[in-house]
């Protein structure tokens, strides 16, 4: 009963961020200077014609009228124009696309798949990486191996995404020509090329996020060796392995965890930098095309999906946490 | 008897300091052996070196004989079967000695399948026997918790299962009880004496504490500075100790004076016991406070005070005061005593207007302070003064002392310019302070030096009311002595009405004329200091008595007695 | 090596071709396309008209589906057109002139507007006619008497109206077909392709169309047996496959016009730069000078403006040298326009001479230059170099300015679109979208494309100007309509409303096996008609 | 833009050191902060003095399209590097490069300086006001700081950029947008600091003695607070100095023909391969600068907060 509660007022909390969110986009690309009907009017673009489009596409009405619009789609879906040519957006329908012809959703979905490759991979090697040299920094400390983590780790951390991008696919794909430049295999095609596509961006990306997470990692790490209970379980006569394996460990995770949220969460909403520069169609650069073309329908849909991921990864997050940490159990 | 454990000679250091030097004592089998001496004299360094658990900065020097094997240059193999094998050890904090993310059980099974072949089911079953064998109630359910969901005495009594689970031949208790409550401490002291029989188990005990001594000990190691400045018989030790600091340190020893409960009275019929101005609930636990006796011109009045805490969103509420009555007459000292989460703070939070009453009020002087307002609420300040329990964290540190004490000075502008500093001084040399301290930063202070200056700021503006809220238990005991010296004279010579909080009733006997007792948010019992002391009519009170020891064995002894009868 | 054309061996039917766009997809719908004749949409949509073009000739009109290029009669008002004999769609089924209406009408309804539109405003004055959809109504100034003859009431007199019908709506679509708005992805194909599998952002896949009939189709040789669409490359990634040239992509041709830094690699690369294939000439490039604004409005200020961009300079900024950049320009019609005359009103060196427009603004009555002027461009590509390039060229001759890139949208919301835009000078380029001088002179310059999303940035409104424009879009005779185009372009120079800047040539790089990669003089795209792999 | 440091959440007011007597410290402990710190020096003294530099080296940013080859290409080895040319010079405008990275880090540095002390303005306030007040106040302050956390901000820069007015000038534009971004990573860790600190006796002291809110807040609550809200900003500077660098690359920072390290690079990559000395003097300029700020502010971490010593 309990849980249920909880989940709801998750829920309803979830609710409220994403209404304001998407409220606020939609306030912010509404009053920019720029007139969403014109690529649907053609050249020459007659006033006449404009107009037209303007009211096909349901930009005819006072604003706060689209935002209702918008969000009654969500619930109802939307028919633009009227007839045989009517445009069906059925619900939950998050807008509709004139310049693509597509439903927002639609266009969505198709690329989640990439993104979520992109950051599923990274996340996992990062992850291993990340907290493996970290914990091993941490118990080597002060050795060679832990200055050069260190070391790395730091550079990682200072090394802007694109930069670090740009390198990657310079040297490996272009210089070298070891790994595939560009473009993306889905993974029910093919899963070695998918792989194989996806290397270079897990690489890049994990090497930026890894850096942040061994350090974290070694921090925490020191600082739990130095808790009594770890005192107490070498007391108790068990392997060292042990020791740091189960109960360090699992108190090290529990921050990592929190930030590995927020990272994962904004992460499968799309990498805007890593899939522009490694040219891969997933929803970060969909935004960042939408941003491009002022796509409003695609700018909230996106804004959305991502305020929505960000909030469902946290979510799921704070009951992993309530695994992890009983403390954070509902009781 | 041959020696189980014997130390010859040890050595520790850590960088440039030399923490421990020239130690050697001895342990036999079966024989309780307890280590003393204030803060900082390497009783702990000691123990942790035996097996191997200091950090590795240390560098550890002589022989730890256990069995006649070298403990310090055994193989990391073998020295891991010695923990937690034939030496159990239990920590001083029991809240931050167990993992918090793994059940108790998990840990407790953990620790006998790290020693014995046994399948988890076995090691399950004997970790539910041995859960049993420390009293803890409904050990099966119990296996399923997690630390943070017990108590302090609880977890205590769980890491002695653990430190007991492959049935050692030594166990090593550092402080184990420094962090309970009395009346929790005498149930561990009492789990351990029963352990040592039932398992001949020897132990180290490890203790600033000489009631604890007294009541448990074969044997008494005394160290100073990192080294033994003697040891002996606990008899001998007590009754004639030879070196000069063992008797500086019985001797700053503030024990209970009332040869409290003599003739435990419990045919308590009606709701309320009145015996003059003593007053007791009659049912325990209690549901409701006692109500005041009449005062005269109280400066402090609390009616039908109650706190509750939580509540609305979050799920659950606390009754951390319920319908508390109580009042301090001009140059009066009432002692609030209790247990732990009984209340007390509450009650001093609500009397200084940190903490919102639920219900009732509090008066100061006649004004109330949840009503009063602007400049009457100023006026009101001035009459009270604070002092709390950790004197490193009432003061500033990023402000020197001497600008801590002038703050309440300097903020009713009561003086101005060099008056202050004037001011200053002369608070700093009533609470025997240099003024030439006054530009130091708390760190740069010793703790009895700290908890000087925190009364200097109290009594900066001359208040009628002074609230005290455990303000020598965070001190050792030599120190602790000398700051309720010098609390009892300021007292003498200001004349202020005092709200003092303490746990430890023999501190409360030296300082109150008047006591209260709470327990779980009542004040159960209240009356002059020697008459609740000596005549205590509310069984919790009787037990808190009975609970604490005294520096004295044979006296302790009879206490223990009395005690367990109560128990029942 | 000539201009608009690159080496290579004899090309022979079949073979696939790799098309390699950087944009996510590709418009098959001809109402909403904006494809010129020799682009994307030619593989799968014929039109009335078409173009026939080659490198260093001048653009002429042919027909396509008509067997001529139409008949003017009525002073121009009426154009009867005549489709060929054994039309057919990729489906089998013949293609009637109600279809041709009907591809036209359904241009007109909202759901399906995007594309090119010069024909509609002729056809519906005021938008009056809003497709076939909603109430199933006819457009009634197009006649088809017959299933062979189409004939369009203007509502006056067009002479360019055969080249008007060789835009993308004049396609045919079934008769009662296309009302989903996916019509794009799976068109009926009246061309030599037709679409066997459409993925917006991946790819499209062109076969051939069984019933498509070389004989009645002079412009399309038609080569490639298969013609592969992939879509959302990166640009940086389709110059370094089309430069590496192995594999596949040797058969791959690279859509979009090759980057400054592209070029920079393909010059110090000998087998890639025999593959660069860079047109004659180009878009003009052009900085429009608002002549309703501020000091600009007096036409000696603007006169100013004419010495002082350093030209050169531009050509480097856009492309690295003036080879690949495009002449320096002087007119506002681009070469290989019927009619085009060569002249330059204010004679200077290509580098300016900020002297001279010091001194012409001091004889203005500005001796202290003009500060403060806002230069808007777009925020994409190349385009922010080339005003920092301007900005460069007018500071050194005494003018201020800020630069305000813009993206495409906002541009066009805010150059185009608004009543009173807040702008001085506007960096821009205009490709016709007909090889005809009007598409030239009219979008830019007559008055009624001032706001309401007109080309006319400069806001030039002379009704000098205006009423000749009227007269020359009027004159059927394409001899005598061009010496009327010419004399505006003079007549229009004369006001300075615009500084030309160049005629920006258009570079393109193709795999080693993809041959007749040819550039006409107008327009400056490859024409993709042509391509065929060398086997 | 996720958090590069993840920062210790609470550091022991204990050590009543000031900053430069920590920065002093880790100066002298450890030779590479005392590289870095140099190297912070450096580029601040080459962000301050870049006309000074720039006329030592004899050029300006003006066109120059004499120092380019026929390929658009910087004339000469190096991108052209040479005595007129310290880092050569911009291929297709001739440009001096070093007058480019000169100018462009007093960009960097003006941006990443000023949103810094923006978010840890704002940060501070909006930080200690929600874990000092409590209450409703404090879970509206936690609940928009995740919000603002979970945003895709990016979008929201690049759009502001392009909604604000050609007249507000562009590094001010960036400094707000970036400073409002900021702050509830720094309200974070101030607001845990401050609640910590409100439940020391000596805060509660103060109140009891009659001291006011802001009393309380100004003398017992801002001197405890300085050594994370430093320890926060040294290590923003060098993410804000990147997120201006990340907007400037995707086209939303300052306006041409300003220079910027982001603009800079974002045009030097794909000449990569044809000029990579183009790329690589101002990618390394906005690396070190990041690296050098980060390894300094790491230090002084270390140095006032003894718990996190040695932690890397
Ligand atoms: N890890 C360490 N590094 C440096 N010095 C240490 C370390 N651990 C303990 N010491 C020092 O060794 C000395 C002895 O400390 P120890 O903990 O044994 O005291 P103790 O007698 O147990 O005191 P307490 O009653 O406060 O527990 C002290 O001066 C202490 O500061
Ligand atoms: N802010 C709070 N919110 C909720 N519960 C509280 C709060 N403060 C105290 N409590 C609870 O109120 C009860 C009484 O607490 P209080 O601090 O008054 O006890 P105490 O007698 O002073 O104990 P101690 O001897 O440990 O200081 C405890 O159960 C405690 O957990
Ligand atoms: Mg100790
Ligand atoms: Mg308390």
């Amino acid at each position: 009963m309990r849980v249920v509660k909880f989940v709801a007022g998750r829920f309803a909390g979830m609710v409220v961020v994403l209404l304001i969110v998407s409220f606020i986009t939609f306030l912010v690309f509404y009053v920019l200077p720029s007139e969403p009907a014109q690529l649907a009017c053609g050249r020459p673009c007659s006033p006449q014609a404009l107009e037209l489009a303007r009211e096909f596409m349901g930009y005819n009405v006072p604003w706060y009228q689209q935002y209702f619009d918008f969000l009654g789609g969500i619930f109802t879906g939307r028919t633009f124009g009227s007839g045989p040519s009517a445009i069906h957006c059925p619900a939950p329908c998050f807008g509709y696309d004139f310049q693509n012809n597509a439903e927002v959703l639609d266009q969505i979905l198709d690329r989640v798949e990439v993104s979520f490759s992109v950051a599923i991979g990274a996340a996992i090697i990062w992850m291993v990486a990340g907290v493996g040299l970290g914990v091993l920094s941490a118990l080597k400390r002060g050795t060679p191996l832990d200055r050069i983590t260190m070391a790395v780790a730091m550079a990682g951390v200072s090394m802007p995404a694109y930069l670090a991008g740009m390198l990657g696919i310079t040297i490996f794909a272009f210089g070298l020509d070891v790994v595939p430049k560009n473009g993306y295999v889905p993974i029910g095609e093919d899963v070695v090329q998918w792989a194989w596509h996806l290397v270079t961006p897990w690489l890049v990306l994990a090497f930026l996020h890894a850096a942040i997470y061994a350090r974290l990692t070694r921090g925490q790490m020191l600082e739990t060796l130095g808790e009594d209970f770890i005192r107490t379980a070498r007391a108790k006569g068990l392997t060292e392995r042990r020791v740091v394996g189960r109960h360090a460990l699992r108190n090290v995770l529990l921050p990592v965890v929190t930030v590995f949220g927020v990272d994962l969460g904004l992460l499968l909403a799309g990498t805007v930098i890593t899939e522009r520069i490694f040219s891969m169609p997933g929803v970060g650069m969909l935004l960042v095309d939408s941003i491009r073309s002022l796509n409003l329908p695609i700018l909230l849909g996106v804004t959305l999906f991502a305020a929505l991921l960000v909030t469902v990864v946290n979510f799921l997050v704070d009951l992993f946490y309530g695994v992890l940490d009983p403390r954070a159990r509902l009781t | 008897m041959t020696d189980l454990l014997e130390l010859h000679g040890v050595e520790v250091s850590f960088n440039s300091v030399h923490a421990v030097r020239s130690v050697s004592y001895s342990v036999a089998a079966g024989e309780v052996v307890a280590v003393v001496g204030e803060s900082g004299s390497g009783k702990t360094v000691t123990a942790m070196s035996l097996l191997g658990l200091l950090p590795t900065t240390a560098k550890v020097s002589g022989r730890a004989l256990l069995d006649g094997r070298d403990l310090y240059d055994m193989p990391p193999a073998d020295l891991r079967k010695v923990r937690g094998g034939a030496v159990g050890m239990v920590f001083q904090e029991p809240m931050s000695a167990l993992n918090p993310v793994f059940s108790v059980g998990d840990q407790l099974v953990e620790a006998i399948k790290a020693h014995q072949d046994l399948s988890t089911a076995d090691a399950r079953e004997r970790a539910i026997e041995l859960l049993d064998l420390v009293g803890l109630p409904e050990p099966a359910r119990r296996f399923r918790s997690y630390p943070h969901e017990l108590s302090g005495g609880q977890l205590q009594r769980i890491v002695i299962a653990m430190a007991v689970a492959n049935e050692p031949k030594l166990l090593i208790a550092d402080e184990p009880t420094t962090a309970l409550d009395v009346t929790v401490q005498a149930e561990i002291l009492e789990l351990l004496r029963d352990l040592r029989s039932r398992l001949r188990t020897a132990i180290l005990l490890i203790t600033h504490d000489m009631g604890v001594v007294a009541d448990l000990a074969d044997r008494v190691v005394v160290m100073y500075d990192g080294q033994v400045v003697e040891q002996g018989t606990v008899t001998e030790i007590f009754t004639a100790p030879r070196e000069k600091y063992t008797q500086e340190l019985l001797g700053s020893v503030i024990t209970l004076g009332a040869r409290a409960t003599e003739g435990v009275e419990r045919a308590l019929a009606s709701e309320l016991v009145v015996r003059e101005n003593h007053l007791a609930v009659s049912e325990h636990p209690a549901t409701s406070s006692v109500p005041d006796v009449p005062a005269v011109e109280p400066v402090l009045t609390v009616e039908d005070l109650t706190v509750v805490y939580g509540g609305r969103l979050r799920a659950i509420s606390v009754r951390a005061a319920d319908r508390v009555s109580l009042h301090v007459e001009p140059g009066e000292v009432l002692g609030l005593v209790g247990e732990s989460g009984s209340g007390k703070s509450t009650v001093a939070g609500a009397v200084t207007g940190l903490v919102k009453a639920t219900s009732g009020c509090v008066k100061v002087a006649g004004a109330d302070i949840a009503r009063v307002r602007g400049r009457a609420a100023k006026a009101l300040r001035r009459k009270i003064g604070v002092v709390f329990q950790d004197p490193l964290s009432s003061l500033n540190p990023r402000t020197p002392v001497g600008d801590s004490v002038a703050e309440p000075i300097r903020l009713h502008k009561a003086l101005n310019g060099s008056s202050v500093d004037k001011r200053v001084a002369e608070l700093l040399e009533s609470v025997q302070l240099s003024a030439s301290l006054r530009n130091r930063y708390p760190h740069e202070l010793s703790g009895g030096q700290r908890q000087r200056v925190c009364i200097a700021r109290a009594l900066a503006l001359n208040p009628d009311l002074l609230i005290a809220d455990e303000p020598t238990s965070a001190l050792d005991v030599s120190v602790q002595a000398k700051v309720l010296d010098l609390f009892r004279s300021l007292q003498e010579e200001y004349g202020f009405a005092c709200l003092f909080i303490s746990h430890d009733l023999a501190v409360i006997e030296q300082l109150a004329g008047r006591v209260a007792v709470m327990h779980r948010g009542h004040v159960v019992e209240q009356g002059p200091t020697n008459g609740v002391l000596a005549e205590p009519l509310h069984p919790y009170t009787q037990r808190l008595l009975a609970a604490a020891p005294v520096a004295d064995p044979e006296e302790q002894a009879r206490r223990r007695e009395v005690w367990r009868q109560l128990k029942v | 090596k000539p201009a608009g054309q690159s080496g290579g061996g004899q090309v022979k039917a079949g073979g696939t071709l790799y098309l390699l766009s950087d944009s996510p997809t590709q418009q098959y719908d001809p109402a909403r396309s904006s494809s010129l004749v020799v682009t994307g949409l030619q593989f799968v949509h014929r039109r009335l008209t078409s173009w026939k073009v080659a490198p260093g000739q001048d653009t002429t009109i042919v027909p396509d589906l008509a067997t001529d290029t139409g008949k003017p009669s009525d002073g121009g008002k009426t154009w009867t057109f005549t489709l060929k004999d054994g039309l057919k769609y990729s489906d089998g089924t013949p293609i009637r002139s109600a279809d041709v209406k009907w591809g036209l009408e359904r241009s007109f309804a909202p759901a399906f507007s995007g594309g090119l539109a010069y024909h509609k405003d002729l056809l519906s004055p005021g938008l009056t006619y809003k497709g076939p959809f909603e109430g199933g109504q006819e457009l009634s100034s197009i006649e088809t008497p017959d299933d062979k003859t189409i004939i369009f009431k203007l509502a006056r007199p067009y002479g360019d109206w055969n080249w008007v019908a060789s835009t993308p709506a004049f396609a045919p679509v079934p008769k009662g077909k296309g009302a989903e708005a996916n019509y794009g992805e799976k068109p009926v194909a009246s061309g030599p392709y037709q679409i066997e599998k459409f993925e917006r952002g991946k790819e499209a896949v062109l076969v051939r169309n069984p019933n498509w009939d070389g004989k009645t189709d002079e412009t399309r040789p038609a080569f490639p047996d298969r013609v592969v669409w992939q879509f959302s490359q990166q640009t940086n990634v389709i110059s370094k496959r089309l430069i590496d040239d192995t594999g596949d992509d040797k058969n791959a041709f690279g859509t979009s016009f090759a980057s400054p830094a592209q070029l920079a690699q393909i010059q110090g690369n000998a087998s890639a730069k025999s593959r660069l294939v860079t047109s004659e000439s180009g878009a003009l490039a052009y900085l429009a000078l608002n002549t309703q604004r501020g000091k600009l409005a007096d036409v000696n200020v603007r006169k100013a403006f004419q010495y002082a961009i350093n030209k050169s300079a531009y050509q480097v900024a856009s492309a690295g040298n003036a080879q690949l950049a495009g002449d320096v320009a002087t007119t506002l019609i681009t070469p290989g326009l019927a009619g085009r005359e060569q002249f330059d009103l204010y004679q200077t060196k290509p580098e300016g001479d900020p002297n001279k427009t010091k001194e012409l603004l001091s004889a203005a009555g500005m001796p202290n230059g003009l500060d403060g002027l806002v230069l808007v461009s777009r925020a994409e590509n190349d385009w922010p170099r080339k005003a920092e390039s301007i900005q460069s060229s007018l500071a050194a001759a005494g003018i201020k300015v800020t630069i305000k890139p813009l993206d495409e949208e906002t541009f066009t919301a805010e150059v185009q679109n608004k009543e009173n835009p807040d702008y001085d000078l506007v960096l821009t380029s205009w490709q016709p979208d007909i090889p005809s001088a009007n598409a030239n002179i009219q979008p830019l310059f007559q008055s009624t494309e001032i706001g309401g999303g007109g080309y006319n940035v400069a806001r030039y409104n002379n009704p000098d100007v205006d009423r000749l424009i009227t007269e020359a879009q009027a004159t059927v005779d394409p001899a005598e309509a061009g010496k009327k185009w010419a004399e505006l372009d003079k007549k229009i120079m004369a006001d300075s409303p615009v500084v030309p800047l160049i005629y920006t040539r258009n570079s393109y790089l193709h795999g080693s096996a993809v041959g007749n990669v040819k550039i006409g003089r107008f327009p400056a795209y490859a024409d993709y008609r042509q391509f065929g792999i060398i086997q | 833009m996720s958090d590069p440091l993840p920062l210790g959440g609470e550091v022991t007011p204990g050590a009543a050191r000031s900053l430069p007597a920590a920065l002093w410290r880790a100066i002298r402990r450890d030779a590479w902060t005392l590289t870095c710190a140099i190297i912070v020096v450096a580029i601040v003294l080459l962000a301050v003095g870049a006309d000074l530099w720039v006329a030592i080296e004899g050029q300006d940013l003006n066109e120059n399209i004499e120092a380019l080859g026929p390929d658009g290409l910087p004339a000469g080895p190096l991108g052209g590097v040479s005595a007129d040319h310290w880092f050569g010079v911009q291929p297709l405008r001739g440009i001096d490069l070093f007058a480019l990275v000169a100018y462009g880090a007093r960009v960097s540095l003006l941006v990443g300086l000023g949103a810094t002390v923006l978010a840890t303005v704002l940060g501070v306030l909006i930080g200690a006001s929600a874990g000092y007040i409590g209450g409703w106040w404090d879970r509206v302050v936690s609940w928009a700081s995740d919000v603002m956390l979970g945003f895709p901000s990016l979008v929201f820069m690049i759009a502001l950029g392009a909604v604000a007015p050609i007249e507000f000038p562009r590094q001010l534009l960036l400094i707000v947008v970036l400073g409002i971004f900021g702050w509830p990573r720094v309200a974070r860790i101030v607001r845990a600091q401050v609640l910590s600190l409100s439940k020391r006796n000596f805060v509660s002291a103060s109140r009891v003695m009659g001291g006011g809110t802001w009393h309380v807040f100004t003398r017992q609550l801002l001197p405890n607070l300085w050594a994370p809200i430093i320890i926060v900003s040294s290590l923003t500077i060098p993410s804000m100095i990147g997120n201006e660098a990340a907007l400037s690359f995707l086209g939303a920072g300052v306006l041409p023909p300003t220079p910027s390290w982001g603009r800079t690079i974002s045009d030097a990559i794909d000449y990569f391969e044809t000029d990579p000395m183009y790329l690589i003097f101002p990618g390394l300029m906005l690396f070190l600068i990041t690296l050098a700020f980060n390894v300094v502010g790491d230090s002084i971490r270390d140095e006032l907060d003894p718990k996190s010593k040695g932690r890397g």
